[in-house]
């Protein structure tokens, strides 16, 4: 990893903290029962991103073609 | 059979004149077979027009039976139509002979159908 | 005064236009004195059309002398629907004409053709108002041999063969159909249409009628180009020229089956019985043929003519079709079919001879990117085609239409879906043309020509713009229809 | 009230435009393409809400024009991306495509204010040729093809389905039902053809791309967005959608990730995000299907805004691959803050109208207690950013490239991607503004403290993921494989299979086949060539079939 690539990073990591302490002051209109809790986006987003890229990561292995197709 | 002899004539001239218009390739001869067929169509308004002993509709003292005279009107019109239907026929079959140099059909259409036999799309338009 | 022998007056003056068009021996004057009568002529249709809307049935005595012994003109709703439509076409086609005309015929003739024009449509008038059997024979011979000769006078020496071919035919078909007359003259005593009615009401199962039904039926039929009696029609049509191929399209065939549907319906309608000849049943076999191997036969054409000639053979199956299913929505759908195909008919065939003024050829391989340089006439020619096919919004889809709810009223499911899908098969011939003419690139035809003159372009469009306009206004000649068939199946007008 | 507008409608302005416009030349071309979107756009909302003119025709109640909330909301939409992609295009050259684009365009007016099965699926088809056009115009015949195929299928399956209802029901109406029976279960599929749902999504992705650089602006609009607003009047409480949607959601996802070009990528993100409305159709409430419309309209918007400034980048480099491009952040200001804000309003940033509406669908998903599909559509939402927002951006913009000699777009096309930007950000701005459109989301919690604060994390997680997994998403050339393999590759595979065995067995069969086959050919040609040459008959045997005849009706009366 890079310099600047963990420097904006770091950065990111930083406001995200800002962000997770702020939700612990601001009055929560929870839909269901978890998503009301303090930080909850934050850590259900990385999980699912993380996901989102390792599933299409994974299917790009095996669906992935070098190449423009023929009649394309 | 003697009683019927005017309708076996005139389904006689009738089947004559059609089959020579369905067996002759010659178009003159179609042509008059045509009026083969056509005279039997006066021949089937005309006779039952015939009353025995009946004079022409012409109403005079001692005449009580007449022959009808609507067929006979009928039937000359027919005839004239006949004729003039003949006549065209033929200067056809003239302008016909001028520009194919046969009146034969069969040759005619060789004439107008390609020899080549290649697939679809093709020969289209000849007659 | 003169309203009061209209009916007369609409076979009359084309008859004189025609003789003073022989006199004149001029091309041009020939061509005013046709256009003059032809607008009159369209002129006293459209005020019979409101005449007998207004007032119902007309029946006119020619000489004065009853019906028994005389000749009567009968107009009800459904010859007058005829009667408009040939004059109304009829007049289209002068005015398309002469410029059409100046280019495929000798000068010297064609004071002679538009006396041929007016002949054939006197002929066609006289038979859609005649209320008499044999005075039907006499007009359909005056429009028969008119149309052998306007036939005859086409360029390609194939036309004279053509005209021949069609000569021996159309003399069986009307000798075949005088046969019939003929026999139910020696019936009923009488030649008049309505009487024959009133008297085969009478008689009881008699062997002559029954043979009088099938000659009639057979002789129109062939007139008519019913599937399989239909071989003379495209080569008259492809060889004819465009004008007269014009006027052939639109109205010759279409007289015909009118005079089918009036001796079918007024004549032996109510005496199935005594008919017990199953005209219907194979009326509708030969119909289905005719829409399948008929339209498929125009897919394999390459001269546009042909295309367009084969696909009114499939065309005039639907009609008969119509008239053979017999009830009223069925009907009105065969009616509405046969009006609606002769604007269309007139239209592409007007385009094509139009296109064949300017290209000079019909091959279809040799008219590539036409649409580019000839977009209006191309446009025209692909709205008909359209119609052909029966898409939604023009007047083709409408007739079709009212035939599947015929055939689904009288029971006969299949029916509908053959409908559909001889459908099909007009969307291959139409896609071929369609094809040709806007997707490729110009051929040298094509570039060596440019749009048709105003004169070629405004009746095409009346007619394409009129298979648009009943096409989404379908109320009013669906009304018509309906009150026709109506009237042929013996109900209220 | 609405006789005085007589058949004037939106969709009939446009369709007319479209048949008009190549006949004329110059700038009167060019102001009719500006002014006839303007024209339908004043129409939408000059025309009074109410249930519309019935119309008899051929005996069904036809209503070609009924004005409802529904039909404004989308008839603005399509406007607007109408008159911005007009106002985009107007540089272009091509002028069949330009007509087939007013057409198309029409067409979407035309569903929108259907008021009929009949004259809904006419607009329909002629939805499926104007699209075709648009893509043909472009020379790509053979994805246009496809493409048309794919549409005509979806033609045929919705025509049964109205032909099914009608004849069940006798009315054609528009109005909710259920796919309990075959015939609904048709039309839904008809319906789902053009949404995009799977199996056949492919084709959003095959064709869309095979635009011009502003065909495509047009294409992202319409058809898939028609296809909701359908969805939403015939199935609205559908169960079936729920699945669709989200099978599209997961599905859009997984391949815009993986894709390379810029164009196609957009193109699977459009599933994906017609996925979020199907899932809201499927809830069915009213919150749920104002949510539906409300992100159809935003989504219209951000994604003409984005397929613009492809079609910019297209233009002006001839490139849309990403692994080709990159730096051209500094060479086109413009074009890279527009890709920004579109990119930003897709992935619902606060203060764009995605945000509007994204709340809106989560509120009403929260409302009708569907907690796993709130939970999976809140994931696939923070995925959605990976690719749209970051990546898009990164690898087209921002990543140090090669310098290049290129320049902006020409003035129009600026001028209706700031038209754009401006409406996405006043909307995301003053989302009470769109009240008077869309009331029902009145009490949608959207500029709130939490719910900004949730967004924000969910974003910015998702930005460190993208940080850390970077070398996963470098865009690389190639194709992902999709269902369109089917019917693109294996007949070629086969085909290729087959080759080396058809010899021998090629040979066996066509040994024991070969009286067969000479007869065929035999008959095949016989039958063209009667056919074709079908009318030289000799006149003998015509007069033969007709006493042929005669005789067949001469016996059948004695027997």
């Amino acid at each position: 990893m890079d310099h600047t690539r963990r420097l904006v990073l770091i950065v990111l990591l930083a406001v995200l903290a800002l962000l997770v302490a702020a939700d612990f002051f601001v009055e929560h209109h929870a839909s269901f029962w978890i998503d009301g809790t303090p930080g909850f986006a934050a850590w259900f987003s990385l999980a699912s991103a993380a996901l989102a890229v390792l599933v299409a990561y994974g299917w790009g292995l095996l669906m992935r073609r070098r190449g423009e197709r023929a009649d394309d | 059979m003697i009683a019927h002899f005017s309708q076996i004539a005139t389904i006689f001239l009738m089947v004559a004149g059609l089959y020579v218009v369905m067996a002759r390739g010659n178009m003159v001869k179609k042509l008059i077979g045509l009026s083969l067929f056509q005279s039997s169509v006066y021949l089937l308004y005309l006779l039952p027009g015939k009353v025995i002993g009946g004079t022409a509709p012409i109403i005079g003292a001692g005449f009580t039976v007449y022959a009808n005279p609507l067929p006979h009107v009928l039937i000359l019109t027919a005839i004239v139509v006949g004729i003039a239907t003949l006549a065209l026929g033929l200067t056809l079959v003239v302008r016909i002979k001028e520009a194919y140099g046969t009146i034969e059909e069969d040759e005619i259409i060789a004439k107008e159908t390609p020899k080549t036999r290649n697939g679809p799309g093709r020969g289209g338009d000849a007659a | 005064m003169i309203a009061s022998h209209l009916p007369v007056l609409v076979i009359l003056i084309p008859l004189l236009g025609a003789v003073l068009a022989a006199l004149s021996r001029h091309g041009f004057a020939a061509w005013l004195i046709a256009l003059l009568a032809s607008a009159a002529m369209a002129a006293a249709s459209l005020a019979l059309l409101f005449r007998v809307q207004a007032e119902g049935m007309i029946s006119y005595r020619i000489g004065g002398w009853a019906p028994e012994l005389g000749i009567e003109y009968r107009i009800d709703a459904f010859n007058v629907l005829i009667v408009v439509l040939v004059s109304v076409v009829a007049l289209l086609t002068m005015i398309y004409a002469r410029r059409s005309v100046l280019a495929e015929i000798i000068p010297e003739r064609i004071a002679w053709f538009y006396t041929m024009m007016l002949l054939c449509v006197a002929g066609l008038l006289g038979i859609a108002v005649t209320g008499d059997a044999f005075n039907a024979f006499v007009f359909l011979e005056i429009s028969s041999l008119a149309t052998y000769t306007l036939i005859a006078l086409g360029r390609d020496r194939r036309a004279l063969v053509a005209a021949y071919q069609y000569l021996i035919v159309g003399t069986i078909g009307a000798t075949l159909y005088v046969i019939g007359v003929g026999l139910i003259y020696l019936s009923t005593g009488t030649l008049n249409l309505g009487l024959i009615a009133e008297r085969l009401a009478g008689i009881e199962g008699s062997r002559a009628l029954i043979v009088a039904e099938a000659f009639i039926a057979v002789g129109i039929c062939l007139k008519l180009a019913l599937f399989p009696l239909h071989a003379w029609l495209p080569n008259a049509y492809a060889y004819a020229p465009s004008s007269a191929a014009v006027l052939l399209a639109s109205t010759a065939t279409k007289v015909a089956i009118y005079l089918l549907a009036r001796f079918l319906f007024t004549v032996f309608g109510g005496h199935v019985d005594v008919g017990a000849l199953p005209i219907g049943a194979i009326l509708i076999v030969l119909s289905v043929a005719a829409m399948f191997i008929a339209s498929a036969a125009a897919v394999f054409q390459n001269d546009v003519k042909r295309i367009l000639a084969f696909s009114s053979v499939g065309q005039v199956g639907y009609i008969t079709l119509g008239l053979a299913l017999a009830n009223p929505t069925g009907l009105a759908g065969g009616l509405l079919h046969l009006v609606n195909h002769a604007l269309m008919k007139g239209a592409a065939f007007m385009a094509i001879g139009a296109i064949v003024l300017r290209a000079g050829t019909a091959k279809l391989d040799e008219l590539s990117g036409i649409g580019r340089t000839m977009p209006w006439t191309s446009a025209a020619l692909t709205v008909a085609g359209l119609g052909l096919i029966g898409v939604p919004g023009t007047s083709g889809f409408v007739s079709k239409y009212y035939l599947i709810l015929g055939a689904l009223e009288a029971g006969f499911g299949w029916l509908a879906i053959l409908i559909v899908a001889s459908s099909v098969i007009a969307v291959l011939y139409v896609g071929r043309i369609v094809e040709v003419v806007w997707f490729r690139e110009p051929a040298e035809a094509a570039r060596a020509s440019r749009e048709a003159p105003l004169e070629l372009l405004l009746p095409m469009w009346v007619l394409a713009g009129a298979t648009i306009w009943f096409g989404i206004d379908a109320e009013w000649p669906a009304g018509l229809a309906a009150a026709a068939a109506r009237q042929l199946l013996g109900g209220a007008p | 009230m609405t006789e005085t507008f007589g058949p004037l409608s939106p969709a009939l302005v446009l369709i007319l435009a479209g048949l008009v416009l190549p006949l004329l030349r110059g700038w009167l071309r060019d102001g009719l393409f500006l002014i006839a979107p303007v024209l339908a756009l004043v129409l939408v909302w000059a025309l009074p809400l109410g249930p519309g003119l019935v119309v008899d025709w051929l005996g069904l109640q036809l209503v070609p024009l009924a004005p409802d909330r529904m039909a404004r909301i989308f008839g603005t939409a399509f406007g607007l991306a109408a008159i911005t992609g007009a106002l985009y295009g107007v540089s272009q050259s091509q002028v069949t495509e330009k007509a087939a684009a007013l057409v198309y365009a029409g067409a979407a007016q035309g569903i929108a204010f259907a008021g009929d099965l009949v004259t809904l699926f006419i607009f329909w088809e002629i939805l499926a040729i104007g699209s075709t056009l648009v893509i043909w115009s472009n020379g790509h015949w053979r994805a246009g093809l496809r493409y048309a195929l794919i549409h005509v299928l979806g033609g045929v399956l919705l025509f049964a389905g109205i032909a099914a209802e009608i004849s069940a029901t006798g009315s054609v109406g528009l109005q909710a039902i259920r796919a309990d029976n075959f015939g609904r279960w048709l039309m839904l599929a008809g319906i789902l053809v053009n949404a995009g749902a799977p199996p056949l999504a492919a084709w959003v992705a095959d064709a869309y791309p095979k635009a011009s650089w502003s065909g495509t602006v047009f294409l992202s609009a319409f058809t898939t967005k028609a296809a909701v607003l359908v969805l939403i009047r015939l199935f609205p409480g559908e169960p079936a959608l729920l699945w669709f949607g989200l099978a599209m959601a997961v599905y859009g996802l997984a391949y815009a990730l993986l894709e390379n070009d810029i164009r196609k990528l957009l193109s699977y993100s459009i599933v994906g995000q017609v996925g979020f409305m199907l899932v809201a159709i499927g809830i069915g409430s009213p919150l749920a299907l104002a949510a539906a419309a409300l992100h159809a309209f935003a989504h219209i918007l951000y994604k003409s805004l984005l397929m613009m400034a492809a079609g910019a980048i297209l233009r002006s480099t001839g490139e849309t691959r990403l692994s080709a491009l990159g730096g051209l952040a500094r060479a086109m200001p413009l074009t890279t803050v527009a890709l920004v804000i579109g990119a930003f309003s897709l992935s619902a940033v606060p203060l764009t109208a995605g945000f509007v509406s994204k709340s809106a669908i989560m509120a009403a998903l929260a409302e009708g207690r569907a907690a796993f599909f709130w939970f999976a559509l809140t994931s696939i939402s923070a995925g959605s950013f990976l690719y749209v927002g970051l990546k898009l951006p990164w690898f087209a913009m921002f990543r140090p490239g090669e310098r290049r000699e290129i320049a902006e777009p020409v003035w129009s096309m600026k001028a209706a991607m700031v038209l754009l930007c401006g409406t996405i950000l006043a909307i995301g701005c003053v989302p009470s503004a769109l009240e008077a459109l869309v009331p029902e989301i009145a009490d949608v919690a959207i500029l709130t403290p939490d719910h900004v604060l949730f967004q924000l994390q969910l974003l910015i997680a998702a930005s460190c993921i993208f940080v850390v997994l970077l070398p996963l998403l470098r865009p690389r050339a190639g194709t992902t494989l999709d269902v369109d393999w089917l019917w693109r590759e294996l007949p070629r595979k086969v085909v290729a299979m087959w080759a080396p065995l058809s010899a021998p067995i090629g040979g066996a069969i066509a040994a024991g086949c070969e009286p067969l086959r000479v007869y065929w050919t035999g008959f095949s040609r016989r039958a063209v060539d009667n056919l074709s040459g079908a009318s030289n008959w000799r006149t003998g045997k015509i007069a033969f079939w007709a006493t042929a005849l005669l005789a067949t009706y001469v016996l059948i009366a004695a027997l």
